[in-house]
């Protein structure tokens, strides 16, 4: 087999050097009775074509040939083909965690920048080695809420990605959190009536999403300031971090979530992606994940170390601020490397480029007779709209025009089921928005 | 400094005495400060295509006090710089590509490139995760085969692949026992863990709201059955046991032990992070396993990418199927693929979507190139841990006597007497050319040497691994010094993690240029010449 | 060894003196053998779908004595040994990925990614060069916009994209150029050549069927115009001027030479391996040039690979056209693309097919990026060469003061005085992180350093480079021994380059194994222990 | 720009540094009417997602969705995804010759592996680090047998690849080499009765192509003794080397010329491929190109060299035996790494499948009336058919099919307008064997 580095004389070689007779006398510690004597009913053995025509065959059974509007909490945006010609070097792609720091000094100087960058975008102090994903970032950040704090219940709004609310649901169940919900005002910001104090006090975190599932920015500075108002913490949820090229940072959350994918991340149906999360210097040691710090050798070179590991499972056990071990580190490169080459300029003509994009498909949809914006709020690259039949519906038309349609705001809010999401970043030409829309036109012309 | 060096570079001469370096030699490497240091305003790295629809003003978009300007030392450099950085950062790494990664536990084995090349396809790595299953056949049949062969391979019968990560699988499976117990009554209190197990385990439990409880292993290693009689009492509601355990033994009475958990009506757990001991040989599923997790990036060699990313199948008994996490990937009765959420009995989600797909795809991959030949794999692992055991077992004190499966563990307790301890130890095979072993792991043994060698080296590096360790030994008689001090190859010597913990320093700031102890360009930038 | 290791050692030091190696350190790196020397019976790297049909008898197919068996010696490893032994050897190299590489003449530029990535598009790597012109039309509409971007840069009329480097370019010209004299009744018998010349020019001249001539260049280092019009006999076909000269000075005068040569009847041919002085600036065409080559690998940033390809297009004055190789690419009326083999006056072919497609195509791409920005990359190569140009020209001496363009070429007349040579400052330059410049080239300068920075590198890495020099130079003077038996860095010192030549050993064979100096593990296979 | 590493300010400072008020003053050495005011007239600025876009254009006008049976020297062969990963590491991609050794030991170390691998292959006692391709190593290796020899003619066969042949002509006309051609018998093989004494004394060497352009193997030994019976050298070219892998070396021709591209190597429209030249050590002075030889370092440590030198035009100018200075170093490399992966076995099944598939799809189209096969020589992989009409009115209703037909052998030889050349290998998948014999049945069935 051409992964097996060994010959049939070699194993025998090697067999006589123990002292085997048989390579099944090296399985001697495994009850008879249990052990396998048939081989295993799994198809292969394929040769590298076989497995590339396999996959080639899947990938054909995909929406290749479809343009898509979906955003709902993972973005299509232009990606280098250098991060991913760097990434795959085996000196990064193959290698560990950075425990042994005197020959992993390229993957900790690499992290140590990853945190940095973390940290300029969101304006917050120190930022960790990366979580799963947004999703286990923002339900961490209410656990570490919850120790900071010493309290148990969190108030999470509704307009925070139906998928991370589940995901925090499922988490806080048993660790005694209970997760209260926040309803949305029709601007699509959070309901800051619903926000009392009553409910606000005695909460260990109001936890918000910006851009939120809606597209919709909210007020972090306001929020920030209720939340602190009653010894809550602020904990900010980014899931389109794009936007932080030209939306101002969440600097007054205590707390900051991001999930990384928009930042050089192949969408790949769901993951692998790079959770992150950013804090006050005074809450490091509440922190979940690693962390990469600047240390020197005995003549005083720089070099990096994974440090404050006291909060760390493998160290603290059940004591432990998680129990999170391999994490997302490649992604955690491939975004580093991904804003290196994008930079200062190139972030926030980006972010501009959405931003116009997002406008000019908002403006041609809403000349379509009966289709209107949801939510009044301030939006970065993606909108709610409201249409005059369910959006399941349109979909299925749009499929016919090889067009991946809104999502359906229906699937996780039953009150919205005419309310669709569209996202439209610097990836999706003009010619497509407007065949869109007039695709959207006649659809809703054709009576049902 | 040079005396030391001295003993590093002469091995790689002629004639040298065996147990010499023999592996390794120093070669130029580049330094490189952050990239952080070589920004400078107005260097750009990736440009993009001019917009084409007219631009917007962000202050009349967003309201003037929404809008930030540009991040204060954000990064501009060029796209030659950024090569080169990454470049030259990559080269002070050990890994796979390079040689033998031996730690123990962590399953470091040969990362196929065909799986890279698939991930990337156009059709796989640009599908969006809310698309409609219609859309979406492909993938979701990727994940049904792969569910597929991993039932076949561990002997269980039902799955959920959208955990993560092992830890997070970990914290799926004790949710779902949670459930399960929970439906027939009481919930129960406790986890049992033996003091052998990843810290992973006890972490999880507590998030799954349980109270770790850890039971002691015998003086063979193994779970000690009557202790665990006494201990597995009604308020237990699962042992979490990992077979083969840290100490890469097999437990020999695993069947047994389910029986005394199952009399009591409580559950066994088994951490499935070993299973490249087992793939092909044995299934879980027969000897008495309800619930296990798999880690998809050690056994099934999806790569660790410096600490991640990583999958952590569930695999259960039917018992247990309905608490499975949503959603669930389910093929109808014409053939096609769909997501099931809604069911009423699951313990949630533990991550959005389906997980880490582009992790799944590759584990499928390299199932699908062994096919029933992982057996071989397994062999041939179990073969190399034996090989090295046998190779350096007179020279470590090897404190568990019992057959070896894919790894073994030594102590340091012989080297101690000359001052020489498993880190320096682990330091020192640096300079013969190999990443160290796990050091300090499993906690029931001092001073653990954990070794695994995985499947995916060849006679020829077990057989330099066996002489560098032999060499170690002897130097830590001959001259304890020079692995004290180890290592001697390094661009950086040992790091001080302590002053790093002290004060930590966890982000480049401007400032810090100045202070930066090694000089990088930047201190040049003023110009050569005084 | 070790004082010099000291030396090469403590600049990595924090408070070291200016002028110390600030750019490179060491680094362990990993001994590997010859791929043969892993070889074992039975090993596979690769394998391949079963097949399909019925397999037939070889013996039966060919004849018992058409049949060879399996080949002696030949490799058998797996795939983990076949990227471990890549590369551990990659590992041995230096390149542009890694940092300044200032070969004069060479232009060696950064060669950007993304060329990397279309040159593989399945429907452009796929393509077949039998395949009709109607199943060719991208690739031939690639050939065909790089002619016309090749032909606004140099201010030519035509062009041919066949030969597959500059010499095969010099060639081409070469043999229009007697093929238009021929037709006008004589192909004359010589061609001059400077004695600055690159000797692929003068190898290039015989296969043409020429004699060559060499001329003198005067003390500027320019071509001597008298000596020129003594030498312009009526039996001269051609001068052969490189321009900038390989001095790195363009020559004032080229007009004035293209009169003397056309006043005689005789062509003015041009080497453009130096085109990156000029892009965007000046054309080639406007000065008197009648042929000239191009060196795509050069001066349009595709990939050297360790020694080629390269792409050496050849373009013509409107009179040179009839003589073209065949087949050209043209565009008929309907817009669409054909290749025109049917052109009786034509050279005939110098390659099969259409030259180095997947070269060309790198080179468009390159274009691409620029677009009339290219002027800006030129601009930046010549202020690199003459910052650093500036920056050493008091510690080395620069015998033609002429100002420099894309390179400067110095020379070791003055460490030559304490026994230093070019080679040797070369070689030291790779203890400061550096690959060499060019040595003992061009022959005109004795122990020239001919330095070539390119637009590639940035400030800082020119301040790097103009710090190396100045500390070699001074350590020319203080420790010549340092410097003469340099590099003390690298895995291997100095080799024997005589010794090689003496006795050729230009393969493996079995026997090798044991007379191989550098232990390497097969010395071990028979297992650690005696 | 993205590839320039500079920013406007340090641009300014470094001009100061060399005391130039502006840019324009570093040209003064250009003639002022010689330098462009205009910015010359190209395409562009492209951003990398733009270049991706018109390359992808490109890609799709060619013969995407087409099945070939062409080979006619250029050959589609599996490839694995290894070797393409290593061949783009920046230390092996974006290196230079390696003059310097003591930094370009991986390169060095693999053209002697190239070198090895070659000698192997060819049973022949030294190999050089690459020529162009397979047409100007053939070419280089007549000029070679014209300065061992002495003599200026040379013999080739009409059965070696046309285009080779054309390169060989444009080469040796002002060499003062005469060029003769011997013609091929019906079997397809070299026709010995016109290869009489007579013309072959006097003669530098007789040049054959086994498997020659009709894909009919030469009788190498036979053909050396009658070379050599008459002082010539026997120069034999191979364009498709997966042969050698079942097929016997040709040991006894004094001069092999080697067109690489079957190992791994990509048809890419043409190239770049890589040739090579491997011969008798005692020809070894009068080779063309590069040479790594082994060496040692002052402590005895094994290193290797570009060596013997004084052979090349950087030394020896117009006396040397070649003009070629850059070569194909990077595809000499993809060669060796795909020979390692393929190995002794799997180079061998390479070859017996590519023997089998082509006998099946022999088998099959000579079930259709009106084909037969047109030569009766031995064949590894291609052959070729006479057909009842005109091969190239047969490709207009192939491609109809979505199928490129045979190669046109009317191109060269204007006496075979009927016959074309099918090139079978082990990626054509027996259904697409079928699928040409079916539409082929179907096309000769309807009458014109
Ligand atoms: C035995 C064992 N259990 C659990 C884990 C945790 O898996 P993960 O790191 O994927 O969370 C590991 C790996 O670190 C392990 O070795
Ligand atoms: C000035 C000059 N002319 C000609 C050549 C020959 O070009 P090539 O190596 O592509 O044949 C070179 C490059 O080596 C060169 O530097």
């Amino acid at each position: 087999m051409r992964y097996l580095p060994k010959s049939p004389a070699e194993r025998e070689q090697m067999l006589q050097a123990v002292g085997a007779r048989s390579v099944d006398e090296l399985f001697r510690s495994i009850p008879e009775t249990f052990r396998l004597r048939a081989p295993l009913p799994l198809p292969g053995p394929l040769s590298e074509a076989e497995i590339i025509q396999y996959f080639q065959a899947r990938a054909a059974e995909n929406s290749r040939g479809f343009v898509s509007f979906l955003g709902a909490g993972v973005y299509s945006h232009l990606r280098s083909v250098v991060t991913d010609s760097l990434v795959q070097r085996g000196e990064f792609l193959t290698s560990y965690t950075p425990y042994q720091a005197e020959i992993s000094q390229g993957t900790l100087t690499a992290i140590f920048e990853f945190q940095t960058l973390m940290c300029q975008l969101t304006a917050q102090e120190v930022a960790n080695a990366s979580m799963y994903d947004g999703s286990t970032a923002l339900t961490e950040a209410a656990l570490m809420a919850n120790r900071i704090t010493g309290k148990s219940r969190v108030l999470v709004a509704r307009s925070v990605h139906p998928e991370y609310r589940e995901v925090l649901r499922t988490y806080a169940k048993h660790t005694g959190i209970e997760v209260e919900e926040i309803a949305y005002q029709p601007s699509g910001e959070l309901d800051r009536a619903a926000l009392n104090q009553t409910r606000l006090s005695g909460a260990a975190a109001l936890i918000v999403q910006s851009p939120n599932f809606f597209g919709v920015l909210e007020d972090v500075p306001a929020l920030a300031e209720a939340a602190h108002a009653s010894g809550a913490l602020l904990v900010a949820g980014i899931a389109e971090p794009v936007s932080l090229g030209i939306v101002r940072p969440p600097a007054e959350a205590d707390i900051v979530a991001i999930e990384g994918q928009a930042f050089g991340v192949p969408p790949s149906y769901g993951g692998p992606y790079v959770g992150v999360i950013a804090t006050r210097e005074k809450f490091v040691r509440q922190m979940p994940g690693r962390l990469a710090g600047q240390s020197a050798d005995d003549q005083g070179r720089r070099g990096f170390v994974l440090t404050l590991a006291t909060r760390e499972q493998h160290i603290r056990r059940e004591k432990a601020t998680s129990n999170i071990c391999t994490n997302e580190a490649l992604y955690a490169l491939v975004t580093t490397i991904h804003l290196c080459l994008l930079g200062k300029e190139g972030l926030r003509e980006m972010a501009l480029q959405n931003l116009s994009k997002a406008r000019f498909a908002l403006a041609e949809l809403e000349k379509i007779p009966g289709v209107r914006r949801a939510f009044s709020g301030r939006f970065f690259n993606e909108f709610a709209l409201e249409f005059p039949r369910s959006v399941k519906l349109i979909n299925a038309a749009l499929l016919r025009e090889k067009i991946a349609g809104p999502f359906v705001l229906g699937r996780h809010y039953p009150e919205l089921t005419k309310r669709g999401l569209v996202c439209v970043t610097e990836t999706m030409p003009r010619a497509e928005i407007e065949r869109f829309a007039n695709a959207l036109r006649r659809i809703l012309e054709t009576p049902l | 400094m040079n005396s030391k060096l001295t003993e590093t570079e002469a091995p790689a001469r002629p004639g040298e005495p065996a147990g010499m370096i023999r592996k390794a030699g120093r070669h130029v490497s580049q330094n490189e400060g952050l990239i952080f240091e070589k920004s400078a305003p107005g260097k750009r790295g990736m440009e993009l295509p001019p917009l084409d629809v007219p631009a917007c003003n962000p202050a009349a978009a967003l309201g003037a006090d929404f809008v930030r300007d540009g991040i204060e030392g954000f990064p501009e450099v060029s796209e030659i710089e950024v090569i080169r950085h990454f470049t030259r950062l990559s080269t002070w790494n050990y890994a796979i590509d390079l040689g033998m990664y031996p730690l123990g536990s962590c399953t470091m084995k040969y990362n196929p490139r065909v799986n890279e090349y698939v991930a990337r396809l156009d059709g796989l790595a640009t599908e969006h995760p809310q698309q409609s299953a219609g859309l979406s056949q492909g993938c979701l049949r990727i994940i049904h085969d792969l569910k597929e062969c991993l039932l076949a391979i561990t002997g269980m019968d039902a799955a959920t692949l959208q955990p993560v990560a092992g830890a997070q699988g970990e914290l799926a499976g004790l949710l779902m026992i949670r459930a399960y117990l929970e439906s027939r009554g009481n919930p129960r209190k406790k986890v049992l863990i033996p003091d052998s197990a990843h810290g992973t385990n006890p972490a999880s439990v507590v998030i799954a709201g349980y109270e770790v409880r850890n039971i002691r292993s015998n003086d063979r290693g193994q779970i000690d059955t009557d202790h665990l009689r006494e201990f597995a009492t009604e308020d237990v509601a699962a042992l979490m046991v990992t077979n083969p355990s840290t100490l890469g033994v097999f437990e020999e009475r695993i069947h047994e032990i389910a029986g005394i958990l199952h009399e009591r009506g409580a559950l066994l757990y088994m951490d499935g992070a070993n299973m490249n001991a087992l793939a092909g040989i044995a299934r879980p599923g027969d000897f008495g396993v309800d619930v296990m997790h798999l880690n998809l990036h050690k056994t099934f060699s999806t790569p660790h990418g410096g600490g991640g990313p990583g999958a952590g199948p569930v695999m259960v008994k039917k018992i247990l199927e309905p608490f499975l996490p949503v959603p669930v990937v389910v093929r109808t009765d014409d053939g096609r693929f769909a997501l099931d959420a809604n069911r009423p009995r699951s313990i949630g989600r533990v991550r959005a979507y389906c997980g880490n797909f582009g992790v799944l795809l590759r584990a499928l991959a390299y199932i699908l190139a062994y096919g029933p030949g992982i057996r071989q794999a397994t062999e041939d692992a179990v073969l190399n841990a034996n090989y090295i055991r046998n190779g350096i077992e007179d020279a470590y004190d090897l404190p568990y006597k019992l057959p070896s499966m894919h790894e073994v563990v030594f102590s340091d307790s012989r080297q101690k007497r000359h001052g020489v301890n498993t880190m320096d130890i682990a330091k020192r095979l640096i300079d013969y050319g190999f990443h160290p072993y796990t050091t300090a792991f499993p906690l029931i043994v001092p001073g653990a040497l954990m070794i695994e060698p995985t499947e995916s080296e060849s006679k020829e590096e077990c057989d330099l691994f066996i002489a560098a360790m032999r060499s170690i030994a002897a130097e830590a008689e001959s001259n304890p010094e020079i692995v004290k001090t180890a290592p001697h190859s390094t661009r950086v010597g040992r790091l001080d993690e302590v002053a790093a913990a002290r004060k930590p320093i966890l982000r480049w700031r401007p400032s810090d240029e100045d202070r930066r102890p090694e000089t990088s360009a930047v201190g040049l930038s003023k110009g050569p010449r005084p």
